[in-house]
C-alpha cells in the first residue's frame, strides 16, 4: 500500500492490495474450507473466493477514486455476493473503514489504524461476538492493538504489525470453545481446531502487509 | 464424492431452471438475483410468507413455494445463507400492502442477510416483519452463544404461517402465529453419514462404520455426541426422549409429528423410524394427530433422520390441514 | 453400511407399521401375509389395481396405495418378490366382480409368483388378469433371455390404471390400457454408489471415487456398463439418447417427462439433471406436457437417476392428471 | 436317505435329509448372497436360508406321513416363504417330485432317479431355462444324468454321483454368459461368475448325499 511517498495509501495502492488479497484468498481456499469443514459447513473458503473474485471483477470495471471509495466497493460487492455469516461481517467492517476514511484521497498511517478500529467495531456491533468466542474478533483485536501500538510509523510496519497480532490470535483461537457461529453449536468437541473467520482475517492483513512493502 | 452436475458453482442456478420447468404451474424462477416466486405474486391483499438460506436442504425452501405456503424463497449457495439483495429483491417481487414476513433460521449468516435485507425493504416502505425459528433441542440456548439452530421445525413452520396468510390474516396476526409455533415446535437430528458439499472434495467430517452423529444439524456440522451405532429402537428412543423433555410436551398434547429424513436415508428405514416413534409417544400419552413422514429438509445425501414435535391446537391443526400446493407437499387442492 | 434398523428380518414388516400409522386415512396393512390396501377396499363395480414386488423400492409400491391409484400393494422381502399367497391374499382382500389387474414388473421371480398367484386366485372364481411391464431400454430384448426390466415406467402405470379404475372401466379397458401404456414408456436409469441390503454386510457392488454404472436397474444389480464420471449435461444426453431411440420418440410427440432419484441422490441434482432433460427435449421438438420429478422408484440408498419418457395422448394426460390421493403422489383431492 | 434296509428313502430320512440340507444352506448363506451380489440382488444365500429354516419348523410341528407328503410339505413352504425366482423354482422341483412319488413308503433308487428328472422337468417348465443358460439347470441337467447313469445303484450312490455332476455343472456357469434370471441383464460381464442357484443346487445335492451315507 505504498502511496506516491511510500507513506500513505491511495485509491490505487488500496485497489492493488485487494487484487493481492483475492490471490491470496484464492491460494488458500482449500485450506479454508477445510477449517471450516472441521467445525462449521465446509463454505468459508468457497465464500471468501466468490467474494474476493467478485471484488477483482468490480476494480476492473470501476475505477473508484479515494480510498474509502474502494472499501466502500469491496464492502457492497462482499455484502451482495457472499452471504453466510462471513459477507455481511467482512462487508460491514469494509463499510465501517470507508465511512472513517472520508474523502480523503491519501490515507496515512494514522488515519489507517482508526479504520481498521472502525472495521473491528463494526463487526462486533453486527456479530455481538467480543473476544475469547473464537470468531474472526479474536483476530482483529490484537491485530488492532498492534496496530495502535505501531502507531505513526509507515503502513507496512503498522500492517504488519497487525498481520502478525492477527496469526497469534488466529492462533489462540485453536484452543477456545466457541461461543459464536457454527462452531458453537459443537462445544467443547470444537477445542483444537482454527476458525476459519480468524484465520481469513489474518490472511487479509498479511496479504495488505506485503502489498504495502 | 460423486455428484450429478456440470460445475459446483453454477449447481444452484442450474438446479432453479430445473425446479421452474417441472413445475411452471406453481411457481416461477427470477434470474439474478435467483428467487423463487409463486407464480400469482403478488397476492393482492395477502401477506407475502417469505423464507430462503443456503441450497442444499431440498425441497427447503423453493419446494415450498406456492398457494397457501411460500409466497417466495430465497436460495443461497449450497449451505451459504443468501444475500440482502436476493431477499430484498423476493421482497420486493411479492410484498404489497398486507406486508411481509420473513421466515429466518437461526444461523449467523441468516439472521444477518435477513436482518440487513429487512432494513433495506423497510426503507422502501414495505411492511417487513422477521421471525427467527431455533427449535434444535440439541443444541443448548444461552444468550452468549449463536443460540440454538433452525431445524425441521421451519417445515411446519412455513406451511402453518403460509395457510395464515392464504386465508388473509393481517401481518400482525401472521406474526403472532409464527411466534406460536416456533414457541411448541422441537427438534432433534441424528446423521449416519456425512454430506459432501459440490465445492469440496471430501465429506463434512469423517463417521466410521460403526458409529454415528447424534444432535447434528443441516449443514453437515458434526453433532454434540459421537456414538456408536445403536438400533432403531435405541436411537428413536434417545430422538423421542430429547425432544419430548425440552419444550417439554406432556401427557395428554396433542401433536404433529414429524419424522424427516436427512436425504439419504431410504424410505423404508424412514418410516420403520416413524413407526416406533409412534409407539413411543403412545407410551408416554402424547396424542399424535397429525404426521408428515419423508425427506422434506435435508442436508445433501446425508443419511439420517430428524424428529420433530409440534404441539396442537384446534387452530394450527385447521392450518396444517389447509390446502397447500406446492412441488413438495399438496394436498385439497 | 449403516441403518436404521431393528433387525435384517423385521425391517419389512416394522417399516409397514409405520406406514400404516403415518397413512391411516389413506389405506391400512393386514399382516401375515403382509400387504398394503386401500382403507376403503374393496371398492364395490371397481377393478383392483394391484401391484408388488421386494421392498427396497419405496415409496414403490406402498406409497401408491389409495384412491386414483392402487388398491393394494405386496411387498416381498427386501429385493425379494413377493410369494403367490401374499399376492392371492391382496386379490382376495380387493377384488369384486369387476376383477383385478395385476401389475408385474418383469424379473423372474416376481413373473413367476404372480402367475401362480393368479392361477390360484382364478381357480377361486375371481376374473384377474396380469400386464408384464419392461421399459428399461438398458436390457437389449429376446425372447431367449428374461426379457428387459420393469422399472420406472411402473409408477406412471401405476396411477394411470389406478385413474382408469377409479373412473369405472372395465377390465378389459383397464387391462387394455395397461397394454398401452406398456407399449409407449422406456426408461434408462445410473448410478453413482450401490445400495446396500440390510442382511447383506456390503454394497452390491464396487465403484471407485471416479465411476459410475450406466444401465442399472432398481436391485443393485451392476449395469450395462462401467464409465468414467461424466458431467451431468453428458449423462442425461446419454440417457435421453438412449430411450428416445428406442421407442422411438419423434419430433412432435407429447411426453410425459419422469426424473426419477434412485433413493440418496439430492434433490437439487435431481432438479438440475430434470432441466437439462428438458432442453435436451426440446431440442429435439418433443414436447414435455407433464412431468414427474423426485425419488419414486428407489434402490434403498443408492445415488443415481433414472429417465422415463410416456408418449401421452388426451385419454393418457387426462388419466394422469385425475385425482389421485396416495402417501407419495396427491393431487385433485 | 438311508432307509431301514439302506436302500430305500422313508419319510423320515427325507425330513432328516431336508434338516440337513437346512443346516448346509445356513452355513453358506454369506457365500450364496455374495454369489447373488456379484451378477444378482444380493439375495440368493437370504432367500434359500428363510426357506429352509421355514422348512425345519414346519417340520417340527407337522409329521407328513410318506416322502411325497415330506417332499410336498418342502414345497409348500418353499413357495409360500421364499418368493424370488428361487421360492417358485426349487418350489416346482419338489412339489413334481413329491407327484412322482406317489404314495409309495418306501423310495427306491429307481423312484427316486425319476422324481430327479421331474423336479428338472418341472424347473424347466416354469423357467423356460435350458442347458446353458447360466442357471440352476446347469447344475440339475448333469446331475440328473448322472443319477441316471448311476441306475440301481445305493441311494447313497446315486446321490454322489449326481451330486459331483452337480458341482462341474455349477462351475460349468463359471464361462457362460447367462440368459435367464437376474445375471442376464449383465450379459458378457456376468462371465467369470458362478451362478448362485446353480451352487444352491449342488448344495443341496451334496447335503443329500451325505445324509444317504
Ligand atoms: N457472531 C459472529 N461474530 C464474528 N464473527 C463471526 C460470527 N459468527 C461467525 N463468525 C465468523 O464467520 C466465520 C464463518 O464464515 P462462513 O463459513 O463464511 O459463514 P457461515 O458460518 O455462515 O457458513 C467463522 O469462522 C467466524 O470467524
Ligand atoms: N428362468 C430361470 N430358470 C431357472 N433358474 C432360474 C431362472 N431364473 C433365475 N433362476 C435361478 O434363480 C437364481 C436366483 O435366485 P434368487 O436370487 O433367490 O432370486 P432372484 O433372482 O429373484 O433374486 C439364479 O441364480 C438362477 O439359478
Ligand atoms: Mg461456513
Ligand atoms: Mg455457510
Ligand atoms: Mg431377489
Ligand atoms: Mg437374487
Amino acid at each position: 500500500m505504498r502511496g506516491a511517498q511510500g507513506e500513505t495509501c491511495t485509491a490505487e495502492t488500496l485497489a492493488a492490495a485487494l487484487r493481492a488479497a483475492a490471490a491470496v484468498i484464492a491460494e488458500h481456499r482449500v485450506e479454508l474450507i477445510d477449517l471450516d469443514r472441521a467445525i462449521g459447513d465446509a463454505d468459508h473458503g468457497e465464500n471468501m473466493d466468490r467474494g474476493f473474485t467478485a471484488i477483482v471483477s468490480a476494480l476492473d470495471t470501476a475505477t473508484p477514486e479515494t480510498p474509502a471509495a474502494v472499501a466502500k466497493l469491496a464492502a457492497t460487492t462482499l455484502i451482495s455476493k457472499v452471504g453466510g455469516a462471513a459477507g455481511p461481517l467482512y462487508g460491514t467492517a469494509f463499510l465501517r473503514a470507508s465511512a472513517k476514511l472520508g474523502d480523503a484521497a491519501e490515507v496515512d498511517g494514522r488515519l489507517l489504524v482508526e479504520a481498521l478500529r472502525a472495521a473491528l467495531e463494526g463487526v462486533q456491533a453486527r456479530g455481538k461476538a467480543v473476544g475469547g468466542d473464537a470468531t474472526m474478533v479474536d483476530a482483529l483485536i490484537p491485530a488492532v492493538s498492534a496496530a495502535e501500538e505501531a502507531g505513526d510509523a509507515e503502513i507496512a510496519t503498522i500492517l504488519t504489525a497487525a498481520a502478525d497480532a492477527a496469526d497469534k490470535g488466529a492462533e489462540s483461537t485453536v484452543d477456545l470453545v466457541p461461543r459464536k457461529g457454527r462452531a458453537s453449536y459443537l462445544g467443547e468437541r470444537a477445542k483444537g481446531h482454527m476458525d476459519p473467520g480468524a484465520r481469513s482475517t489474518a490472511l487479509l492483513l498479511r496479504a495488505f502487509a506485503e502489498a504495502a512493502k | 464424492m460423486k455428484k450429478i452436475i456440470n460445475d459446483p458453482k453454477t449447481v444452484v442456478a442450474e438446479s432453479l431452471r430445473g425446479l421452474a420447468a417441472a413445475h411452471a404451474d406453481v411457481l416461477r424462477v427470477e434470474d439474478d438475483p435467483a428467487i423463487v416466486v409463486r407464480v400469482d405474486a403478488p397476492v393482492a391483499g395477502r401477506v407475502a410468507v417469505i423464507s430462503g438460506g443456503g441450497s442444499g436442504h431440498e425441497p427447503l425452501h423453493g419446494g415450498f413455494v406456492g398457494h397457501g405456503m411460500l409466497t417466495a424463497a430465497v436460495p443461497g449457495a449450497v449451505f451459504t445463507s443468501p444475500t440482502p439483495d436476493a431477499v430484498e429483491a423476493a421482497v420486493k417481487a411479492t410484498t404489497g400492502d398486507a406486508g411481509a414476513l420473513l421466515i429466518v433460521k437461526n444461523y449467523t449468516g441468516d439472521v444477518l442477510n435477513f436482518e440487513t435485507a429487512a432494513e433495506l425493504a423497510a426503507a422502501e416502505g414495505l411492511d417487513v416483519r422477521s421471525v427467527v425459528i431455533d427449535d434444535d433441542v440439541a443444541v443448548k440456548d444461552s444468550t452468549y452463544t449463536a443460540g440454538r439452530r433452525g431445524v425441521g421445525g421451519t417445515v411446519l413452520l412455513e406451511k402453518i404461517t403460509g395457510a395464515a396468510a392464504e386465508r388473509g390474516d393481517s401481518l400482525d396476526a401472521v406474526e403472532a402465529l409464527a411466534r406460536k409455533v416456533i414457541g411448541q415446535v422441537r427438534s432433534i437430528g441424528a446423521a449416519l453419514t456425512a454430506p459432501t458439499v459440490p465445492h469440496a472434495a471430501e465429506p463434512s467430517f469423517d463417521l466410521a462404520e460403526d458409529e454415528i452423529e447424534f444432535g447434528i444439524g443441516i449443514h453437515g456440522e458434526p453433532g454434540i455426541e459421537r456414538t456408536a451405532v445403536v438400533t432403531a429402537d435405541e436411537l428413536v428412543a434417545r430422538m423421542v426422549e430429547a425432544v419430548v423433555t425440552d419444550l417439554p410436551f406432556a401427557e395428554g398434547d396433542k401433536v404433529l409429528l414429524f419424522t424427516n429424513s436427512m436425504g439419504g436415508t431410504p424410505l423404508v428405514e424412514l418410516y420403520l423410524a416413524h413407526g416406533i416413534a409412534e409407539r413411543l409417544l403412545a407410551e408416554r400419552g402424547i396424542v399424535v394427530e397429525r404426521r408428515l413422514v419423508g425427506p422434506y429438509i435435508t442436508s445433501l445425501e446425508m443419511q439420517g433422520m430428524s424428529l420433530t414435535l409440534l404441539k396442537l391446537d384446534d387452530e394450527l391443526t385447521e392450518l396444517w390441514d389447509a390446502p397447500v400446493n406446492t412441488p413438495a407437499l399438496r394436498w385439497g387442492v
